[in-house]
């Protein structure tokens, strides 16, 4: 995994649409990847928006919105073989998409019908998890294991800025270095943690924290889906090898609320964010796609199209999802019998029983 | 007279610490410019300064430990913990040392550290942001646990943990943080309820019901309902999880014989196992029937689509006193 | 029949389930070359190699992180805390992730993971290194609480804690890692007293003592000194804290009439509370008086000098018994 | 504070006793302080040995000895000011020295009479914290504090090469950088955590790891008082300066064994310990006075006699120690009245009068 530009932002794409060179990373693609690419991002922009409306009307209790980080999510979820692992925070819807987690599935989480639910191992996608930083190391567990079975799969664990400063996080740090685990700590650095600007966390760089680790750290564009790509490739692409665990800061910003509980006007200016609107991760793509005749209009109009039928059944999906009945309390807590759930469970149907026909 | 909320209790309560006390300090995860999640903190490091004030890095280990050091050094910090979920990396710091280290140093240090956790369900959100842990801090010695259920106490309750020089963990019911209720602000601390005393809230003579945070308007409620069927409940707000106080709820159970206590936590091992193991013993030959304990499931709390089904409720606390009054 | 410690009858135990399963895994620090400070895993780094005795970097919460990503991989990790005060680093994620995580995934997951804790004190041991937190995990629901007391049950119990796909929290009483005991090898797995029934160790009439772990011992010669005064005591090894078998328990009391629960640690909310709490509303009308609890005083663990003064022990069981038959 | 010459192990007393120059750090210092580092060096190793041997006759319960790494604290002890604090782990004892704590505080813990139990604010020395890593956020927030106070103290957080795993030192290092606070982190990497070699912690050097959290690292002869001392200091003084938090690798090596309760033959062969014999931080400071004249016979002998009394003192001081009564238990539990601890003070009070005179 190079190392050596890694002072420096690793940049494909310029936020006008530009291809650019970078000494340590390239990527040979074709108009056909390239358009797959944008289609993720503006699907998955597409599902956040539908959820955040869905949270507005009531029909999710909560949305943390992926808005600004689509690249990130979407460059290195394409990164990853059939085989790698991802472990995500609660924010990666993309990469879910990418990994091809039914949006709804993610969505049951949100309107709380359950904690998550889906099955991690059909799509190599573990469960969300919000306890900030844990996954780092169940990430590092699997890895471990990944070596083991002397399979040629990669994780990949999802973090925020926020949870660098997590004792969890640095463990896995330290697990991963010493295991030489195949693993790569994707952090994506959105620059804030709810209300905390990044300077809250970390004094210099965050890339910069694998060096103390021993083992490579770059910082690349967040809102470049092709340097994502790239990097992301080649660090999963060195766990493979045997070189164990890359960090990579995705540089971006978190464009809307931290989620849609928060009010971001009381802590931050609009300044920053109308300048991280000229670096929109799904625009420059645009602007690249169009301006080398490598989409046409009719592509643009299916999409859109794809794009509002997608939309309108995840709404649909959504208002469908069943509530779970009362009992399903007692379900799953326990692979095997166990006395005390089955009589709680037990007590309260009797109990619910008795409202039976009743108006309570 | 003004009219609050919980939060704005507690709000007003740490304002009147900071004012009284340059050592009193707010450390947390978004307390600043934010004001919490919960606008508990709303302002108060606009008057403060970030010097008093303060967003700490995203770790609850470091807050707390960093606490002990400025206790150490004679600050009075007030962690606030954002959700009661996000305590557990804590947890070394809190148990082993916190709750330890005046002992270990044969009383030569203090440790006026309050520990802020908004607790509880009933809010409709995700994992983690509904648990109720007071169970593992009572059980630990060197803790002082206490629990405010309502805007007034919130007020004195938070001043009051500030002021002692014992490290107190100090929950507040966050679905009834919009509660409210009429504040006399020129009462002073010294004329409200000593910190560790529970409270009659309600007279009755059939059954005793001791709950504590959010549990106390619900056992409000059910004392209401279960007066138009003719049954008389008192309800005890315990207050302090730890130390208990036993001679009020001694008192209370002598005269109606039976009781049944209330909480969103899970009953296995939970604060009613205490309180029945100790009232039984205390009041053998008074208690008519056992002690009944409503409480979450043994479950981890369940999505919010649920909850309303997890959480003890009027009609789960009438059941339970029916099974007394059936004894 | 082989005469085994209670040490020995774990590292057996640890022996046969690796030897029976390729994806049992055991790590921890020091487990290595060291064979754990207690040498409990002696000899198995040498016979298993290093890709299976895992001596981890120092942080519990790795530990406990990485073999639970090593679980949803398809192993079985057992992870040794070298004493029990060092577990709390990892409590977030034994309570958040490893109880929660297969309910989380609907069932979809499953979390064979033992934790295994040397537990207790009486060993003459520094700060930390002697305290008795089963109530912690025993309050948190999704994870199912043992505790071994004999060479023999070692052996069985932690092989059915490895073969259970939940997590268990298993706990070995320290100072009884030297009683010996004499197994016979040539019993199966099958025919072992299942991991969450309870065991009466001794039969009596007059009183039931419930105890676990290291106290059972201590129970055992409490009944053989009441025997001489012509008191019928009753042992009651629970062997299991979460779940808990209640209906070895009731059947015992509803004979007795009384029970007296011992442990090591702090009554307050100790696994007293649970069992004299749901026995006294099981056996209502057939207990003779409260249920006693004798157990480590609410304080932190002591200076060693003194611990055989905060330890229950036989007069102080004794004691708790002719305060039950007073009654 | 200079991060310049960090890939170089910092000395300037070599093992055969000969003062080298480092570009970095120097060091002035007379033939008296020489003596009195000296002097320092040999009587906390004596303190070690009496404790060592009243463990072995069952005086004391366990014991954790600093053999090897007297230099690394009488260095860093010595480089502090009155004003400054230090938060030890188990193992200071040659710091507890420096600061003036008298070693029998030390035996009461480890003798089981109490939990530490000295006054840390009469010699601003910390309780001894056993909880792997804890202590260096207690440090990291007494630094905040100082900051807040504009002291000009500053604090040292001490640590092990195995404790640089535990979450717990990583978070400190992370409040430190963001809070700018005056601490620095000495961490004795002895090259063992009870029985596991420094491999299993991290496979790049310690003092790195600060790089990654943005503050100077610098690794020291660890046996090398007068580098210790000078490195400390800087250390001191860059904090006091408002340059922030240093973390100071003391390379030493555990001669003994982990505590007397360990068999470190399992696990290590006898050829490491021989070599690092020969770098012996007493024995170079010896040659160094002795072939400079620095010291003559007279003082040698005086300080063996100082040793021998001090060892005598030592011994009896633990002999006499009275055990702590059984109602002890519940004192300095709680600052405040506390009805549970009344209760059960009096319930046993009682209990145990009615074993008086009787012979239970
Ligand atoms: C242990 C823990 N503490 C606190 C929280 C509350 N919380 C949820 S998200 C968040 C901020 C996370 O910031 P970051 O890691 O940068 O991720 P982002 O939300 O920006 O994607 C906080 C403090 C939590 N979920 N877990
Ligand atoms: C949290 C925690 N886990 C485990 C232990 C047990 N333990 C005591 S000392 C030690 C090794 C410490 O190694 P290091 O940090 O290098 O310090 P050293 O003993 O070498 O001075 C361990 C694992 C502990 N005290 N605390
Ligand atoms: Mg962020
Ligand atoms: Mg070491």
């Amino acid at each position: 995994m190079p190392d050596a530009g890694a002072a420096q932002l690793v940049q494909l794409l310029t936020p006008e649409g530009e291809r650019v060179e970078h000494p340590d990373f390239s990527l040979d693609i074709g108009a056909e990847e390239l358009r797959a690419l944008y289609r993720d991002l503006v699907l998955v922009r597409r599902v956040d928006t539908e959820a955040t409306a869905l949270q507005r009307q009531g029909e999710l209790g909560i949305w943390a919105s992926l808005l600004g980080q689509e690249a990130a999510q979407v460059g290195s979820g394409r990164a990853m073989a059939a085989q790698d692992y991802a472990f995500p925070t609660y924010r990666e819807h993309g990469v879910a998409w990418c990994r091809g987690v039914d949006p709804l599935n993610l969505l049951g989480l949100f309107r709380g019908v359950n904690h998550g639910g889906w099955d991690p191992n059909e799509k190599n996608f573990h469960l969300y998890t919000s306890v900030i930083g844990a996954q780092t190391l169940h990430a590092t567990g699997y890895a471990m294991g990944l070596q083991k079975d002397g399979s040629d799969g990669a994780v990949i664990a999802y973090f925020g800025d926020g949870a660098s400063s997590q004792g969890d996080v640095n463990e896995a740090f330290t697990f991963a270095s010493v295991f030489n685990a195949p693993v790569v700590f994707f952090c994506q650095n959105n620059q804030w943690a709810i209300s905390e600007p990044i300077d809250k966390q970390s004094r210099i760089p965050l890339y910069q924290r694998a060096a103390g680790f021993g083992f490579p750290g770059v910082r690349v564009d967040g809102n470049d889906v092709l340097a994502v790509l790239a990097v992301t490739r080649a660090a999963l692409q060195s766990a493979r090898e045997g070189n164990g665990p890359t960090l990579i800061e995705a540089f971006t910003y978190r464009m809307g609320a931290h989620t849609t509980s928060d009010d971001p006007t009381r802590y931050r200016l609009n300044d920053d964010l109308e300048s991280w609107k000229l670096k929109d991760p799904i625009e420059r793509v645009k602007a690249h796609l169009s301006r080398n005749g490598l989409a046409d209009q009719a592509f643009f109009e299916t999409l859109e199209a794809e794009s509002d039928d997608l939309a309108a059944r995840v709404r649909k999906g959504c208002l469908d999802m069943a509530d779970p009945g009362p009992l399903s309390i007692f379900d799953h807590v326990y692979a095997d019998a166990h006395p005390l759930i089955d009589e709680e469970r037990e007590q309260f149907a009797a109990y619910l029983d008795t409202f039976e026909g009743s108006e309570a | 007279m003004t009219q609050i909320t919980l939060a704005k209790g507690v709000n007003m309560g740490l304002r009147k610490a900071m004012e009284a006390d340059p050592k009193v300090l707010v450390m947390g995860e978004d307390v600043g410019k934010l004001g919490g999640v919960f606008r508990v903190t709303d302002g108060l490091q606009k008057d403060f300064g970030e010097d008093r004030i303060i967003d700490t890095p995203l770790a609850e280990s470091g807050i707390v430990g960093t606490a002990i050091g400025l206790a150490l050094r004679g600050y009075r910090p007030v962690c606030e913990i954002q959700f009661d979920g996000f305590v557990y990396p804590a947890f070394d710091q809190i148990v082993s040392q916190l709750a330890k280290m005046r002992a270990r140093a044969l009383g030569k240090v203090a440790l006026p550290v309050v520990i802020r956790i908004p607790v509880g369900g009933g809010i409709g959100a995700v994992e983690h942001h509904s648990e109720s842990n007071e169970a593992y801090f009572a059980h630990t010695a060197g803790l002082r646990v206490v629990a405010c259920s309502n805007p007034v106490d919130a007020y004195f309750m938070v001043q009051q943990a500030i002021a002692s020089d014992d490290p107190v963990v100090f929950y507040e019911p966050k679905r009834r943080y919009w509660e409210k209720a009429d504040l006399d602000e020129s009462l002073t601390l010294e004329a409200a309820t000593p910190l560790h005393r529970a409270r009659v809230m309600r007279e009755g003579n059939d059954v005793t019901i001791a709950a504590y945070g959010p549990m106390v308007k619900t056992a409000l409620e059910a004392a209401t309902a279960a007066d138009e069927e003719g049954k008389s409940l008192e309800v005890v707000d315990l207050r302090s999880l730890s130390p208990l106080d036993m001679p009020t709820l001694r008192e209370s159970v002598r005269r109606t014989g039976r009781l049944v206590v209330v909480h969103e936590a899970p009953v296995f091992l939970g604060m009613g196992a205490e309180v029945a193991a100790r009232v039984t013993e205390e009041c053998f030959y008074s208690l008519e029937a056992p002690v009944m304990r409503v409480g979450g499931f043994d479950t981890p709390y369940p999505p919010s689509r649920v909850e309303e089904d997890y959480l003890p409720d009027l009609d789960r606390i009438l059941d339970a006193v029916d099974r007394s009054l059936a004894f």
